[in-house]
């Protein structure tokens, strides 16, 4: 099993890093935003597969903070990117 | 212009509020994974606790639900999301770039908050579509679907978005007007409302 | 004694009381003291010749020295008798002489008399220094007097510099005489001298001081300058008293110190100097007062030499010309003042004739003048003889021959002057009318008549002189040919020779001074003076303005190489074991690491202000990870929590602000210097972190935690610590937040005073399809009173269900703090989450709704609980901050266990809800209001 | 015992770097993110140099005794570290807008009083309002540089 | 009950603070503040008494011994400078209740109050904890306070002088953070009981690495030389009450903290050469910048930094005399800095300006506003028999005393900044107070009048304030002996700290 | 039991890590910021979703609830956030009108004679093409 966790840990991480690519690159913030929602998915995912693979489950309000609230911070950041540009 | 919750006696109101009591007792006992009884005790003590401190309008939808449609829908919805993902997926890794895509209306016949705002969800979930906006007097979706290659395609991703609709109508044992589409182009004084509303 | 001078003290703080009432009769009283003082030294004067000494003591703070230690011997008789003496008759003069100001001037005088006494009957070199420095005080005050004429003020500021510079200098030879000779007592130092390299230098710098004091050339640029005080201050303490400090303290310490290596040079050269030098710029002075400053200075310059030589005969010399200067002196300053005052010049150019309007004044400081001069049988004349005879025969000192020659010439130089002062004030010149001038009262010239007359008193009455003088010049050895005695008639000897060929050539010189060739102009020490300060103002503005070049980048570049380079090099120099690292503790590291660094290179290239802190945060998330990977879930929760807040905060602001920030042009130079330094830290940190962990050889104490859990009554020991091992560092982190909130309400309010603007958001642009997502019903009570292009049906809807179910999460992170990740800080944020959403998606009037009480409040109840149950143990004799675990067994529940740490962390719960609110409805409401401005600002700001 | 492995080290020290040097820039929007980079920073430093790393000092609900707990006190610290940043990033961020609100910028400039060094004593100098109570002496005092009423 | 004393003075200001936010009226606000500064000071009084009779007086917070909990120690310098603190604290705030410009308006009232209390909680927490962490945290809780207080109701200069104090007070409270983070890293302990001896088992490198660089972090706070340029820039701009509490605390407790630290953390014998350059370059530089300068409030700024390296001098000794001579000097300057401010803050109101060469052509304030300057100023130049002059013939005698040639220069640096003091006090004293007629103090031109009586109470009041400090000040020279005697105690206590350390870690057997 | 929840994890994570991984993918290869909505909503919420249940099925029973909650609750917010950033790119121009196939929701706008405010290319935050 051990292998199993790990794999899908490289895996996670390695689409985390696509991600980080794309949070780098932009090229908008909205492009940004997103890519932030999806690296808490992640972390999301990972932060399970690690409880799992670690047999601790201390992290689980972690996950229940990260899929419960996250999207408050990328709504309020549309706001702002959608006032910005209207008031243009 | 907004609909205010009638007033009527306290007790009914109370009444009205219990799903919501009974969901966060729940998530409660849940979170704690224990169902000793302080924790039910308490769990009690705090859902309406928070409910009494902080008071909302009740949550009722808008008929008496259906377990087994709700069932069914939640199947679909996996369903839907595993073949969603699987499209975009593809397409990712086939065409990336040249991803060809449309904005397509959906008229509704819903016309609910929650329904509409239900629908909307599913349908950003569904696979290659994206609620875009909502028009929610004329109960409309603007769906941003993909990929998307002729009118054809537009069509499907109308009528698979309405399916939605109904499946999530009959979850919530709403019938009524599930069928009937919604107003047709713009009226005069909706223009004038719209306008208006730029200006404000 | 001391009582004396707390009479002083009392008097001169009392006389502007009186002054009013008593007018010019003050003047009486505020020479009541100095009286008294003369009465009572009279008294002890008997037993303190004979040998008796009296002492009183005070202490004030000994473990430093500093003891009140009074002592009055012979030659402390012999100051205070002038001090208080001249006192009494500056006073009495000022009754006629001072017209305005009257109650300053008494009281300062007084004060000033006060501090003269009090520094001559100090037996501790600090309190000496003490009165010292006060005297310098009452000269500036008086100098300077209400500080209205330019010139007043400058010279009362040359004055304090130069003698308090030579004080301070004094200070600290004092110190080190102390501290060599093991006491601070004067007495005790005389009585033990101490001796060695140390000591010499402590004579420099007490010389310095005192010369300084006693404006030794080259110092003396002050005394002529001080000349623009009152009259009376000016014989009081520019010719009687305050200059006399240095002399006292050279006749003081010469019978230790005068063998010590520089000092008998340092003092005779100086001395001698400043006597010739000053009497010949006696010579050149037009104005009355300036001539008899330099004349002071001259004089000085001889008492000096005569007291600093150490030999019986000269310290006797020197006595006699200290009483014979006081007199004269101040007699002949009074009687310009009287000049002046009623002539309303002191000019000799202008003045003439006056001898026949003032008949009764010119006797009187003829009188004065020829004790200057030293003709017999005054106390002048005494002084000269004694004088000559110390140095052409009472001394062993190589080269007393050409010192005497100077002495000769510095006396001829000294007749000269007191012929040209009398012949300026009181001659008149030909052809020309005598100067309109109203005739002194009687009580006026008084003083002067007194003083003058003391002066012949003390030359006849020459027996009581001498026993005076004796007391003090008996602590030296007599001379070769015995001890000198003091007599107005020795036989025809070489010293009557020498008086006789001072007068004559002073006389000469003062006949030929018109035919005088134009000597060289002699070294202007004003000039000096001047160029100094203006020097260290230079020097001041330069260094300054290189250093604080007001640039903040410089300053944080500065510090940073500051912290870097200093305990770097200490570090590099210690070459501490690196230790050997793991490359990593869990492989995600590196991947974090990536996640970590990436994001925050990039924002460092960003201008745009959402990105940059979208990056931020995705720094902070990797951050989180980390935490997460090493075990630390209690911070991860915290550090998502606070992230996506700070998200929330930072974007509200930005809402308002363009969305780039200006690039800045910034020098490619400046940017590499800016890099190097930051990588320097950089660096210097990685290192230090790898050091300092691999020198770790001791256990951490946190192992002791575990044991304690069960007292704690929990079982998540991050929430233990937080709540109960440490709570005293929460209860800061608290008051950290709600300051730093009340601070952004503080400062987001640009402008308090504008009323609300009622819609939160009224500005127009908006996308034409914004408002069709306005839902047909209220989910949340207040968000109808946003317009229709905020609000969107598919967040209220879920905002309405989310709600309620936020805040049970957060009420479950509280509770649930004790037993697994959680706690205050995590409820407390996730419920302010909650009420962010409310916010944002409803508005700030279902914000309102949501909460009705005041933000402000939520959060000093939250405070307020912290404390109290920090407090509330005091109550049952505990300890503060402590707590206990409560079994409680209420009914159907059965048994509930919990710490009373939790009410703790519910404080803490809710103050970080109130902070959040507050920065919510600052930010958020504020902005609002003032959105119409900013768009303004927009427009036609600098943008 | 090494308690910092490699990665941390130089993740840490990444973050002081990119961290400083946005503090230095004159932006107040680069500061504030300097600013929370290095909070990010000193917490990340806090734990690993401070701290053992291992299990979580929770009850995990798993019964493997023998794994080494994490030093919970630098998670105490870090975390009181995270509120205080956070809370100075609120504060810095209003002054940010304040400062922008105010000047129309949201730069830090430079001192004007401090370029003004020299200047204002001059000024003192030689204002005609100004009495000549300053350090240095005025101009027209170089040539004279007499006492007062001292013949020439 | 007086064990818990320790405890007071940092709780009782955190739940006025608490209290002070419930929207209270003003005068029960302005009433709740000023009784528990008093309480303050009282305990503090109480603690020196105790301490100076008992020893240290050692409370484990939470009834948890020391490693594991934190402990309050009031020995005899914390208790003696939070004290002094709390008294200089309690006058400034009388003063600024009676100026009123803090808290003008309701809304910065709100925050004033506040900000206020809580900045004291920081103080007092910073004099009395043990703990190295919570000595960060002290500092966080005071500079949190003093960011809002520094920037209430900012113009746009304002602003921008308080971003420079707030960033640089930032980095070094990062690298204050840091330091701990490494403190413990190398050690395992935060307890400064305990650090000590752990520290002691450190190679060299690390461990004059760590003295160094705990140096420079309240290098920053305490502004020595070249860590200073932030505080003339920021601490002048602020109105009178808050530069006068600014001046009076913050960098002392920084002075503080350097004096416990490195005396406990890090013993030493012999001249600490290094200190010894930063307290020479300190005094001098600083008081060539108020040389330089032509405002008032900057004019003072300079003077303080120039002085704290006074302080710095006893501390580079290292031995019982230097240190009584700096805590001799702390407490002098703590109260006469503040009576300097507060009456600058007086002198600036009455002429409307604070730069020196435009003050020549404004009424000049009357005598007791001039009485109140002259004392202090000359106090601070060192003029007998003042308490600066104590202060100062401590420093000289325990330099004389060493008599290394480093201790010397020290000695004679001191002098010069001692007579540059005088001659940068002299220009204000003729520029500001003499020359021109007086007016009278009350009124202000060009400055609504307001309610007169109202206005005329709050003059007085601020006047009442400013003498109390400078009563203050001679009280401290007055007391002298006493003083130099706990002063001389508490160095003892600071170079031979075992008491302090059983007092602290007595109970850690449990 | 234990062998049949091993399964259905070994099934589970592979699974829901490549789907991240496409997600990812898309994230990258789509080329506006609409389209890539579509990877991040869907492809990433699935393959956490998956990844869930798989960590569900290996944890102890009481917490395995907790996690379908995390699940439930991702389900809930993911769309808020998706059709907000969607909104918000159309309303911003963060959409590539030239992929569009058809775009009734202009037409519709046209229809009602609004004219769409000047949607020129959008504003670049990217400053690493300067």
């Amino acid at each position: 099993m051990t292998i199993l966790y790990g794999a899908t840990l490289a895996v996670i991480a390695a689409a985390g890093l696509l991600t980080l690519l794309r949070l780098v690159r932009g090229p908008l913030a909205l492009d940004r935003i997103m890519a932030l929602d999806v690296l808490v998915t992640m972390t999301i995912a990972a932060t399970a597969v690690g409880a799992v693979a670690r047999d601790d489950t201390t992290a689980i309000p972690v996950l229940v903070v990260l899929a419960l609230l996250a999207f408050i911070g990328s709504v309020t950041a549309a706001h702002l990117v959608e006032k910005r540009e209207g008031m243009r | 212009m907004n609909r205010r919750p009638s007033h009527p006696d306290r007790f009914s109101q109370g009444l009205r509020q219990v799903p919501m009591i009974v969901w966060l007792w729940l998530l409660w006992v849940l979170l704690w994974g224990a169902t000793s009884a302080v924790v039910l005790v308490g769990g009690l003590l705090v859902a309406v606790g928070v409910v009494l401190l902080f008071p909302l309008p009740a949550v009722l939808p808008g008929g008496v639900p259906r377990p087994l449609r709700a069932g069914r829908l939640l199947v679909d919805l996996l369903t839907d999301l595993v073949k969603s993902g699987c499209t975009v997926a593809w397409q990712a890794v086939r065409h990336g770039r040249e991803t060809p895509s449309a904005i397509v209306e959906v008229p509704l016949s819903v016309d609910s908050d929650l329904l509409i705002a239900a629908v909307a969800r599913l349908t950003t979930m569904t696979p290659g579509t994206v609620v875009i906006e909502i028009d929610r007097r004329r109960k409309r979706l603007y769906v941003h679907a993909l990929p998307v290659r002729d009118q054809r395609d537009i069509a499907r991703r109308r009528s698979d978005v309405q399916a939605v609709e109904r499946r999530v109508a009959r979850a919530a044992g709403h019938h009524r007007g599930a069928e009937k589409p919604g107003p047709g182009p713009t009226r005069p004084d909706d223009t004038r409302r719209q306008s208006r509303g730029r200006e404000s | 004694m001391l009582f004396l001078l707390a009479a002083y003290a009392a008097v001169a703080a009392a006389v502007p009381w009186w002054q009013p009432r008593l007018g010019r009769a003050v003047w009486a009283v505020a020479a009541l003291v100095p009286l008294a003082t003369v009465v009572w030294a009279g008294t002890r004067a008997a037993s303190v010749l004979d040998g008796e000494e009296y002492r009183e003591t005070l202490s004030w703070a000994p473990s430093l020295g500093l003891t009140v230690d009074l002592r009055l011997d012979p030659l402390a008789l012999l100051m205070l008798w002038i001090v208080a003496g001249v006192g009494v008759m500056v006073l009495l003069y000022c009754r006629y002489y001072v017209e305005q100001d009257a109650a300053r001037q008494a009281a300062l005088l007084l004060a000033f008399a006060g501090a003269m006494t009090g520094l001559v009957l100090a037996d501790n070199v600090f309190v000496l220094y003490v009165f010292w420095e006060l005297t310098t005080v009452a000269s500036f005050l008086l100098v300077a007097g209400r500080g209205e004429g330019e010139e007043e003020r400058r010279a009362a500021r040359q004055a304090l510099l130069v003698t308090a510079a030579g004080g301070l200098v004094m200070l600290l030879g004092l110190v080190v005489l102390g501290q060599t000779a093991g006491t601070y007592r004067i007495s005790a130092i005389l009585a033990d001298p101490p001796r060695g390299g140390a000591v010499s230098a402590a004579v420099v710098l007490v010389l310095i001081g005192v010369f300084a004091k006693s404006a030794q050339m080259p110092l003396h640029g002050w005394l002529p300058a001080a000349m623009v005080a009152p009259t009376p201050v000016s014989a009081y303490l520019h010719a009687a008293a305050m200059v006399k400090a240095g002399v006292y303290l050279v006749a003081r310490l010469a019978p230790a110190l005068a063998e010590v290596a520089p000092w008998r040079p340092m003092v005779l050269a100086v001395g001698l100097t400043t006597m010739v030098l000053a009497a010949w710029r006696a010579l050149r002075a037009t104005d009355l007062k300036l001539l008899l400053a330099y004349g002071t200075i001259s004089e000085l310059g001889l008492l000096v030499t005569l007291l600093g030589t150490g030999t019986r005969t000269a310290a006797l010399a020197g006595v006699v010309m200290l009483l014979a200067h006081a007199a004269f002196k101040s007699a002949l300053f009074l009687s310009v003042g009287i000049l002046d005052h009623r002539a309303g010049t002191r000019d000799i150019r202008e003045l003439s004739g006056l001898g026949r309007r003032m008949p009764a004044l010119f006797a009187v400081t003829v009188l004065a003048a020829a004790s200057m001069a030293g003709i017999p049988p005054l106390v002048g004349y005494l002084g000269k003889e004694a004088y000559f005879e110390a140095f052409l025969h009472g001394t062993r000192l190589d080269g007393h021959e050409q010192l005497t020659v100077v002495l000769v010439i510095g006396s001829a130089l000294t007749v000269a002057y007191a012929a040209r002062f009398v012949q300026g004030a009181f001659g008149g010149h030909p052809g020309e009318a005598a100067h309109r001038a109203e005739r002194p009262e009687p009580g006026f010239v008084a003083p002067v008549a007194v003083l003058a007359g003391a002066g012949l008193a003390l030359g006849v009455g020459y027996p009581g002189t001498a026993a005076l003088a004796t007391a003090y010049a008996d602590v030296y050895p007599p001379g070769p040919d015995g001890p000198y005695k003091l007599s107005l008639w020795h036989g025809f000897t070489p010293v009557l020779g020498l008086s006789a060929l001072t007068l004559t050539l002073g006389g000469l010189v003062h006949l030929g001074r018109r035919s005088l060739p134009a000597l060289p102009r002699l070294p202007d020490v004003q000039r000096v003076f001047d160029r100094v300060v203006m020097g260290v103002g230079g020097l001041a503005s330069a260094v300054t303005r290189r250093t604080q070049v007001g640039s903040l980048p410089l300053y944080l570049a500065v510090l940073l190489t500051t912290v870097v380079v200093v305990p770097g090099a200490a570090l590099v120099a210690g070459a501490p074991p690196l230790g050997s690292p793991l490359p990593w503790w869990s492989p995600a590291e590196p991947f974090l690491a990536v996640v970590v660094l990436v994001a925050s290179a990039a924002a460092v290239g960003t201008r745009h202000r959402l990105t940059g802190i979208l990056l931020a945060g995705a720094v902070g998330y990797g951050v989180a990870g980390v935490f997460l990977v090493r075990g630390a879930p209690d911070l991860a929760l915290t550090q998502f929590l606070v992230e996506t807040m700070t998200l929330v905060v930072v974007v509200l602001v930005l809402r308002r602000m363009p969305a780039r920030f200006s690039p800045g042009r910034t020098r490619p130079r400046v940017r590499l210097i800016r890099a190097a330094v930051a990588g320097a830290v950089g660096v210097f940190v990685t290192g230090f972190a790898l050091v300092a962990s691999a020198a770790r050889t001791a256990p951490a104490i946190s192992s002791g935690y575990a044991r304690h859990m069960e007292e704690a009554g929990a079982e998540n020991i991050v929430n233990a610590i937080i709540v109960d091992f440490r709570a005293l560092d929460t209860l800061g982190e608290i008051s950290v937040l709600l300051v730093a909130a009340a601070g952004v309400v503080s400062l987001v309010r640009v402008d308090g005073r504008r009323r609300a603007n009622p819609s939160d958001a009224g500005q127009g642009g908006l996308f034409p399809t914004a408002h069709w997502d306005e839902p047909a019903r209220t989910w949340l009570p207040g968000a109808h009173e946003r317009p229709g292009g905020e609000r969107s049906v598919l967040l209220e809807v879920a905002t309405r269900l989310l709600f309620p179910s936020i805040l049970v999460f957060s009420l479950f992170l509280l509770f649930s703090g004790h037993y697994r990740p959680g706690g205050g800080f995590a409820g407390g944020l996730v419920a302010a989450q909650a009420f962010v959403l409310r916010y944002l998606v409803g508005g700030r009037a279902d914000l309102g709704a949501a909460v009705r009480v005041p933000a402000g409040v939520v959060a000093g109840v939250g405070l307020l609980l912290a404390a109290v149950v920090g407090l509330f143990p005091l109550v049952l004799g505990g300890t503060p901050l402590e707590s206990a675990v409560v079994t409680l067994h209420p009914p159907v529940v059965g048994t509930v266990k919990f710490a009373t740490s939790l009410f703790f962390d519910v404080g803490v719960y809710l103050l970080v809800v109130g902070v959040v609110l507050e920065l919510l409805s600052a930010v958020g409401v504020s902005l609002g209001q003032e959105m119409a401005t900013a768009d303004d600002a927009k427009q036609g700001g600098p943008r | 015992m090494n308690m910092i492995d490699g990665t941390m080290a130089l993740v840490v020290g990444g973050l002081f770097a990119i961290g400083f040097y946005l503090m230095l820039q004159r932006s107040l929007m680069r500061i504030v993110l300097g600013f929370i980079l290095l909070g990010h920073g000193t917490n990340l430093l806090l734990l690993v140099a401070g701290g053992t790393p291992g299990r979580p000092p929770v009850p995990t609900g798993t019964t493997d005794a023998s794994a080494r707990t994490a030093d919970p006190l630098p998670q105490a610290m870090a975390l009181t570290a995270i509120v205080i940043t956070f809370g100075l990033t609120a504060f810095l961020m209003a002054l940010a807008y304040r400062s922008w609100r105010l000047s129309g910028h949201d730069e830090v400039h430079d001192d004007v009083e401090d370029r003004l060094i020299g200047t204002a004593r001059e000024r003192a100098d030689a204002g005609p309002e100004s009495g000549r109570d300053e350090a240095g002496p005025a101009p027209d005092r170089d040539d004279g540089g007499t006492a007062p009423g001292e013949a020439r | 009950m007086t064990g818990a004393l320790p405890a007071l003075p940092v709780l009782l200001p955190a739940l006025g603070a608490g209290m002070s936010l419930l929207r209270l009226p003003r005068p029960v606000m302005r009433g709740l503040s000023i009784g528990v500064l008093t309480a303050v000071v009282a305990c503090g009084t109480a603690l020196l008494v105790l301490a100076d009779r008992h020893g240290p007086q050692a409370l484990h917070v939470g009834g948890w011994p020391a490693p594991l909990g934190i402990t309050l120690v009031a020995d005899r310098l914390s208790s003696l400078l939070l004290t002094v603190s709390a008294l200089v604290a309690l006058a400034v705030l009388l003063f600024a209740v009676g100026q009123g410009t803090a808290e003008d308006r309701r809304s910065s009232a709100v925050v004033f109050h506040p900000a206020y209390l809580v900045l004291v909680t920081g103080v007092s927490l910073a004099y009395l904890t043990g703990d190295l962490f919570n000595l960060f945290v002290a500092f966080e809780v005071m500079l949190a306070a003093s960011y809002v207080l520094i920037t209430l109701d900012a113009d746009e200069n304002r602003t921008r002088a308080g971003m420079t104090y707030t960033i640089v007070s930032l980095t070094s409270s990062l690298l204050f953070l840091s330091l701990v983070a490494l403190v413990y890293a190398a050690t395992g302990t935060v307890t400064l009981a305990q650090l000590g001896p752990r520290l002691a088992e450190l190679p060299d490198g690390l461990r004059s690495a760590l003295a160094l660089l705990l140096l420079s972090v309240l290098g920053i706070k305490a502004a020595i030389v070249p860590l200073h340029f932030w505080l003339p820039d920021s601490y002048p701009t602020a109105p009178a009450p808050i530069t006068a509490v600014f001046a009076a605390l913050l960098t002392k407790v920084g002075v503080y903290a350097l004096l416990r630290t490195q005396t406990l953390l890090f013993p030493r014998t012999g001249v600490w050469m290094v200190l010894a350059c930063a307290a020479a370059l300190t005094m001098i530089v600083g008081i060539l910048g108020a040389l330089a300068q032509d405002d008032l409030n900057r004019l003072l700024s300079f003077t303080l930094v120039s002085h704290i390296g006074f302080m710095l001098f006893g501390i580079a000794l290292f031995d019982v005399q230097g240190l009584t001579g700096t805590i001799l000097y702390v407490v002098h300057h703590i109260v006469v800095q503040a009576a300097l401010f507060l009456v600058v803050g007086l002198t600036v109101r009455r002429t409307g300006t604070a730069a020196l060469h435009r003050m020549a052509t404004r009424p000049r304030p009357g005598p007791l506003a001039v009485t109140l300057f002259v004392v202090p100023a000359l106090s601070l130049s060192g003029i007998p028999p003042l308490s600066g002059f104590v202060a100062k013939l401590a420093l000289l005698r325990a330099g004389v005393a060493q008599g290394t040639p480093a201790a010397y220069v020290l000695a004679g640096t001191a002098l010069l900044t001692s007579l540059l003091t005088l001659s940068a006090m002299t220009r204000v004293w003729m520029a500001a107070f003499m020359g021109r007629p007086p007016g009278r103090l009350e009124e202000r031109p060009g400055e609504p009048s307001g309610t007169g009586r109202d206005r005329r109470g709050g003059t007085r009041l601020m006047l009442a304030a400013a003498a109390g400090m400078t009563t203050t000040g001679v009280a401290v020279a007055v007391c002298a002996g006493p003083l130099a005697g706990l002063g001389e105690r508490a160095a003892e206590d600071l170079l031979h700290p075992r008491e302090y350390r059983s007092a602290v870690l007595e109970g850690s057997q449990r | 039991m234990t062998t049949v929840l091993n399964a259905v994890t070994a099934v589970l994570f592979p699974a829901g890590a490549a789907f991240c991984l496409l997600g990812a993918l898309g994230l990258l290869r789509f080329p506006d910021t609409t389209s890539r909505l579509h990877a991040a909503a869907k492809a990433q919420t699935l393959g956490l979703l998956l990844v869930l249940v798989g960590a569900a099925a290996q944890m102890p029973g009481r917490h395995a609830p907790v996690l379908l909650l995390v699940a439930l609750f991702q389900l809930f917010t993911a769309p808020i956030s998706s059709q907000i950033i969607g909104r918000t790119a159309y309303r911003t121009a963060g959409l590539d009108r030239d992929l569009l196939l058809r775009d009734e929701l202009a037409d519709r706008l046209v229809r009602d004679g609004i004219p769409l405010p000047g949607h020129d290319r959008p504003q670049r935050d990217d400053d690493a093409e300067r």
